[in-house]
């Protein structure tokens, strides 16, 4: 944890910043000399949502997931007011979970700072430089290398390619005719209907969709097609009208 | 003067990385044991002979590298500042990285507390994580684990050296009473089957 | 153990070009005669005890280097060494081959820019690619995949759990510019019939 100066309106103030919600619950629990056990749930929530408070009247910018916290701890704090079910065999304590996390995450943050003395003495010692062999390029151990690499390696050539041949990736694009998504879509549903619109656009790269979007509309206006959503945001279902089209017609709607 | 020694040494002097004891018996001809022994022996020499650099065995081999008295000295010299040290943020993740591994972003997320995927681009950009694959879960999230570089710059030789995860942490309160471990149902066992 | 000695040793020791004099006392504030008596002695020192390396004055300075007698184990040890490493030209191919697959051997030198018949025999010899047909077009060049053991390497259950297009940048940690998202959003497609 570190200090961190603020500067506000002239006076300084010294609030503690923290590396996440679990590491300012734990800074509470220190302080209060609490036991982790048996936290006092409605003193802590308080406590912890005046350290918010105090944030926002600092202009900080609380992230989300501390604001996370603090709606878990309020749901805490409401569970322990329910009268316990003696009849239960083994009584849940509403704060059991966040315990859990709370000595889990203490340890990790111990651990952390046992590398952070590490890390310092070792970023001391340096090996010797790497010299390239017989002039060699340079060379990756195989058993080090990682997808990382592999997508880095993937998009170091694209880009070249790109930078060489300005136009030619635009070329090589597999262009998707509105045409021969109207006539695919309407032979689909030939075979069957209605059909799941989200089942056709299924592994679709996006110039496809764009394709089968607007062929949709064509045919939709031409009447040979309706669509249905029974709900916001619900399934799309495509099915056939009475009023068969013609297909030989629909490269009219290829636009370049 | 002893030739494997030599041979050794010379090898050595020439990788910036940790060299194996077996790449180094294959290449020299020679048995493992009889590498090893040599090896410790340079160390040793090296050790109460000369100050400014060291053989140490870490991520998996042997290499030579300076001593941290010299940081300074060698920071002067070569008008660099070196690498940044690394943020809580990083240090946090490395260790549940290190004692979880493989885990998700998720996971890493869950135990933190916090988002970490920026954390986690700086980390796999200084080769101190690595993806290794995908969990079959929902949305087949990248499996993470730590690298040989972070072995070395640990000063590991392996993931095992780390201690044992329960040896961290004072823990804050008092121990727990009988009626709050039944609740809680003591977690710590799933805490230390970490192998690789 | 002598200060400035260990101080030589360790700027010496990262050091791939010659070190002058000049420079070396100026960073350590000595005197040039001193830091040159240090220089001869630690030269006598490791001539006597140190079979590996030795420190030469050269034209531009004073560097560490190996001795000749060294050059063929050296030779041999970075012989096998290189058997398990991948330049960087292979890594390039092996990823095209990755995301673009099948694929001939023409594609992928047009989109290298350069030949890549040297690097696509050594992925074949090391079993990361696999000729996989040919291509119905003139001269039938052979189609390239990826092999079941390019999956186990990146922990891959399925060529298709290669990381898409949409995480492409999150794991970079950039944005992707549009036209190339384009270039690899073409290949998806391709991926999908690949079952090992």
């Amino acid at each position: 944890m570190t200090e961190d100066e603020i500067s506000t309106s002239g006076y300084q103030l010294s609030l503690p910043t923290f590396h996440g919600p679990l590491d300012l619950l734990l800074h509470l629990i220190k302080q209060n000399e609490i036991d982790i056990y048996d936290i006092p749930i409605a003193r802590i929530t308080d406590q912890y949502n005046a350290y918010l408070e105090a944030m926002e009247e600092l202009d900080l910018e609380i992230a989300a997931d501390y604001i996370y916290m603090a709606a878990m701890l309020i749901h805490i704090k409401s569970k322990m007011l329910l009268p316990r079910d003696e009849t239960a065999e083994v009584t849940e304590d509403p704060r059991a979970e966040l315990v859990n996390r709370l000595l889990e995450y203490q340890r990790f943050k111990a651990v952390a700072e046992s590398f952070a003395e590490l890390d310092v003495v070792r970023m001391g010692v340096w090996p010797r430089p790497a010299v390239s062999h017989n002039g060699e390029p340079a060379e990756i151990d195989m058993s080090e290398v990682s997808l990382f690499d592999l997508i880095d390696a993937f998009r170091t050539a694209l880009t070249r390619y790109k930078v060489n041949h300005p136009q030619a990736i635009e070329l090589k694009r597999t262009l998707h005719k509105v045409s021969d998504m109207m006539a695919e879509l309407y032979n689909k549903l030939k075979e069957k209907s209605p059909i799941r619109l989200q089942w056709f656009l299924e592994g679709r790269d996006r110039d496809e969709l764009i394709a089968i979007f607007l062929g949709m509309l064509e045919l939709v206006r031409l009447g040979g097609i309706s669509l249905q959503q029974g709900e916001l945001f619900g399934e799309i279902l495509v099915a056939m009208t009475q009023n068969p089209l013609d297909e030989s017609q629909f490269a009219v709607y290829d636009q370049r | 003067m002893n030739e494997l020694r030599a041979a050794l040494e010379a090898i050595l002097f020439v990788s910036n990385e940790p060299v194996t004891l077996d790449s180094l018996a294959e290449a020299l001809g020679e048995k493992p044991d009889a590498v090893a022994k040599e090896l410790e022996e340079i160390k040793n020499f090296l050790d109460v002979n000369v100050g400014g650099f060291t053989l140490e065995h870490t991520g998996g081999g042997w290499r030579l590298a300076t001593r941290p008295e010299h940081e300074d000295v060698l920071k002067k010299y070569f008008a660099r500042k070196g690498e940044s040290r690394l943020s809580i943020a990083a240090l946090e993740t490395l260790a549940i990285v290190a004692y979880r591994q493989p885990i998700t972003a998720p996971e890493i997320n869950d135990i933190r507390g916090v988002n970490s995927s920026a954390v986690l681009h700086t980390l796999l950009e200084r080769r101190l994580l690595r993806v290794a694959g995908r969990k079959e879960v929902v949305g087949s999230p990248f499996l993470y684990r730590t690298t040989r570089e972070f072995l070395i710059h640990f000063g590991l030789n392996d993931i095992r050296d780390l201690p044992r995860l329960e040896e961290f942490g004072d823990l804050i309160g008092e121990p727990m009473s009988d009626d709050v471990v039944a609740a809680i149902g003591v977690q710590s066992a799933a805490v230390d089957d970490q192998t690789e």
